[in-house]
């Protein structure tokens, strides 16, 4: 039996989630011309401004097009689900944001994103647009730390892109841009839990079997196997879990300030995420901690699949004050 | 000596979609085991844009012409690993082909060598990482060791060696793409990219017999 | 077997919640000192203005205590999950947001709001509170349209608790934020499809059953019986289903603006419900109708329930100034 | 003849609360066809805090103080429709033994009746409009007709008709509540709020016993 999904044919639900997008969302975004999978900020290209083009597979709304407004990024290359954008999109939105200061491409650590957005890039160099890569591996299950740099990115993308976008929004050059991507990400720790499948709209089948009091620590946000699978536990001890790891890696000391989402992977509902929200704030005080901000929604999710992620920024003064800078995306906005 | 013209060349493309298309779901299930399930849905959606595309070349496209059409339709309507890795590879089959008017039997193992080479080049891995590379592989070193055969047979010498280095992959812990971070927990199970890469040589294969 | 949640004890789920919401939206809520179940916006109360006060069962966030802010509701008062809160808590969010120009309370018309409601206006007027009340009854699949009064609220409940919070916000009087409130609840019209249940915390039983080819066209946000259940058709036919009713009823002209939510119920995901607003936005442009405004997202839920509503406000100049004025909340932001 | 003390009605209370512990999931699943499958939640809920609330009140609790005490820590626990229906009903019924120190066995159908005028006057349904006042109505007039028998006697009458009332819900079509919106749908199930009506008469009942 095929799993209900409210779509057309399968294959067309990318370009028709699209064109719903742009017809709900035309006054901040546009297709560019070249490539109807390259979503543009209507506002924008700035002169001297680094552009900033996101991107990746679908499947993750509102990442990556949400995300893509004044402030934040200004494009974002769409592949299909759960599949990375071929070059041609992410091409089109480093020409169409090229403000002549350079553009910054940046994307989740994924083989396929990395094959595509690179030869994206060299086929800009040619074309004299300076590009930069900046992955995100906040995914802390995906690797241990002696391999950090071979993680996935997932949900911290948020405040990853989020201080690029402000360092852009900034003004900063391409290489303070650089810095400061790589610094967020650096700084940035997400952990995530499943408990039920999603499924692809061209197959309508579950990604993966679990049973039916199972849960999987660590799993990816495209279904990929995680790092341990075990019965379903409460709020508080899977937050406990989470928080636990996140605390050993981040090394932070009493006093620091950091950043929080609480991330649905898509149908675990907000009643459950701040259930979680209220543990992981109780963590941090007990770690000496002050919350300088909490998000708690549908971030970075995986269709229907149900699940959630703690990610956790340790703030600077610098990260604070970008991650604080306003910005206007259609589907998330700071004042 | 026979020679295999862009004709030819378009009916395997069209015998790999098919193929693809009878073998999305199984594909995706292999993904769904050590990856995110949607091998199977690029494969077909690949060459099926293959397919079309190469249904409006004109009559007198060269095999170059064919490989490098096959390359961008695949990769512009597929992204993902898969995309890449097997533009890569039809650009450089019709880069062995350049200026010719037909594959020449003799020239089959250099263009499954060359697809091989383009994946090894554009994905960086190595034998033994559980990529479609262990099938690509030892299908080029069949290719090699069938060469003075012709085309059909080269390709089937290297289609059965495609599937038999699939098969290895299943002892495989993964060290590049998606899989690669379940380390002991990918073992056990076949790579769907090298599971694909034996489907499409064997239709290759039984397409130009 | 129980469905899976991501809580702890399923009675602890309502306070656990609002734990989470007050520590990660502090800055601009607060539970009322004489009731924990009762979330006053920090800004306010206002000498003059009108005090809105919305309310209802838990399970449909945001909805109501993410539209508590400026520039939108005054409060909440919050009941268990699908049950309307008692008076106590409805009371201390009058007696808190009292600014001396009396109180409006609005909320989703279900027998159980209507009675605990109620009794709160009661006691609040022997305090000299003067309490008006205005019921939502937006949701046309629950009545016919001479029976219109006798309707359930639903997701409209954002457009017209919008509405009437930037009245309130315009210091208009409550004579005239009473008719503002009537005046959006007339013209807000709301149809949604469910496609698999959802499961209160105390049970984690689904609600209902429902076949696996099947959606029911018109349920409740409580899994209440819709009006038809079929075989599950496509997101085109589904949304047409809908946009006939919908525009049926409105007896909107050509040239009419009107603003638009496409609302998921909980687990369908934002791929889905912008494939539905493709459709949405053709059938408005066909009907000669102008689209002032997109709303798509999770605005008002049945936890983790799968399916969708499209909700249509026929605008004016007055109602169109209201959706568009500023609101800042801590789910829902208008800039 | 016999008083029933305010220990006794405590008693009749905890009775309540474990019979509604018992039929939560029957009376979930019964909402579930016609409502919200939430009765049982809300019912157990409500009971299960007026059992903690009667748990605080000192030794020298009047019957009234305990009705009135359960009225006060069933709404607030509960809210919903339930909420007020059964706090107006427990307030009518202290109202009813104002000033007494027990409830004789004479007191015990105008109780009833309270209790049912007060569910009437909150909800202002009618009979036949398949609501809990299809058990309680007819738990009243049991309950008067039975005037002059022993508490116990009384109630068990009152839930008896109160059992036969709910059975009769069945045939309706809801007028009030969440159900009034399906018309026909709704003919063929019993109301739950009926439903639990009558448990909760029938172990008053058995706790009077
Ligand atoms: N770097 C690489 N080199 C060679 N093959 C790779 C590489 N990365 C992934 N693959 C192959 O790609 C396959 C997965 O393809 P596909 O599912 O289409 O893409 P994605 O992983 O982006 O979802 C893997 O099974 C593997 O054979
Ligand atoms: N106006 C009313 N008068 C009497 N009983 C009512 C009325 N409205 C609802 N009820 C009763 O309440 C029951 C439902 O209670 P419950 O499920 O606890 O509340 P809710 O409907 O708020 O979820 C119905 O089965 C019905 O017996
Ligand atoms: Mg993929
Ligand atoms: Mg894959
Ligand atoms: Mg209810
Ligand atoms: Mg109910």
């Amino acid at each position: 039996m095929k799993t209900k999904k409210i779509i057309n044919a399968g294959e067309d639900a990318v370009d028709e989630m699209l064109d719903g997008i742009l017809l709900a969302h035309g006054d901040t975004l546009r297709a560019s011309a070249s490539s109807h999978r390259a979503i543009i900020a209507r506002d924008g290209p700035r002169d001297g401004k680094v552009g900033l083009v996101i991107g990746g597979g679908s499947g993750h709304e509102p990442t990556f097009v949400g995300f893509v407004g004044k402030g934040l990024a200004d494009a974002a290359a769409i592949g299909n689900v759960f599949a990375s954008p071929p070059p041609d999109p992410a091409l089109a939105c480093a020409q169409e944001v090229s403000g002549g200061a350079g553009v910054l491409f940046m994307y989740g650590n994924y083989a396929g994103d990395v094959m595509n957005f690179d030869m994206a890039a060299e086929m800009a160099a040619m074309e004299d647009i300076e590009v930069r890569t900046v992955l995100t591996t906040d995914d802390i299950a995906s690797a241990p730390p002696d391999a950090a740099e071979t993680r996935r990115g997932v949900a911290g993308n948020f405040f990853i892109f989020k201080a690029a976008g402000a360092a852009c929004d900034e003004m900063m050059s391409l290489d303070e841009v650089e810095r400061v991507a790589r610094h967020a990400n650096a700084r940035t720790y997400t952990m995530g839990v499943a408990l039920s499948p999603c499924s692809l709209p061209q197959t309508r089948t579950p990604n993966f079997d679990i049973g039916p009091d199972e849960m999987e620590i660590g799993m990816g946000i495209h279904g990929e196997p995680g790092i341990a699978r075990g019965p379903l536990m409460t709020a508080d001890e899977i937050t406990d879990d989470m928080m636990d790891r996140i605390l050993s890696e981040m090394e932070a000391s009493a006093g620091d300030r950091v950043a929080v989402l609480v991330n649905s992977l898509g149908s675990t509902p907000l009643m459950e995420l701040y259930i979680m929200n209220r543990r992981v704030q109780a963590r941090l005080a007990d770690a000496g901690l002050t919350t300088h901000a909490t998000w708690v929604g549908n971030y970075c999710t995986s269709l229907e699949m149900a699940g959630a992620s703690v990610t956790v920024m340790r703030l600077d003064d610098e990260l604070t004050r970008l991650i604080d800078r306003p910005c206007h995306c259609a589907m998330f906005r700071i004042v | 000596m026979g020679t295999t013209g862009s004709a030819d060349l378009i009916r395997a493309f069209n015998a790999v979609a098919a193929s693809m298309e009878e073998n999305r779901d199984h594909l995706c299930a292999l993904d769904g085991v050590i990856g995110d399930a949607d091998h199977g849905v690029a494969m077909e959606l690949g060459f099926s844009a293959v397919r079309k595309a190469l249904a409006e070349l004109g009559d007198d496209a060269s095999p170059t012409d064919v490989f490098n059409t096959a390359a961008r339709a695949f990769l512009n309507a597929v992204g993902a690993s898969s995309g890449p890795l097997y533009a890569t590879a039809f650009m450089r089959a019709g880069a062995a082909l350049k200026g010719k008017s037909g594959m020449d039997d003799t020239d089959a193992p250099e263009v499954i060598a060359a697809m091989a080479g383009g994946i090894a080049h554009r994905g960086k891995a190595s034998p033994g990482d559980k990529t479609m590379l262990d099938a690509w592989t030892p299908a080029a070193e069949a290719a090699t060791a069938a060469q003075g055969q012709a085309a059909a047979a080269v390709f089937a010498a290297a289609a059965k060696a495609a599937a038999d280095g699939a098969e290895t992959t299943k002892g495989m812990q993964a060290k590049m793409g998606r899989a690669a971070r379940l380390g002991e927990r990918a073992v056990g199970h076949v790579d769907p990219g090298a599971a694909s890469a034996a489907l499409v040589i064997a239709a290759f294969a039984g397409a130009l017999a």
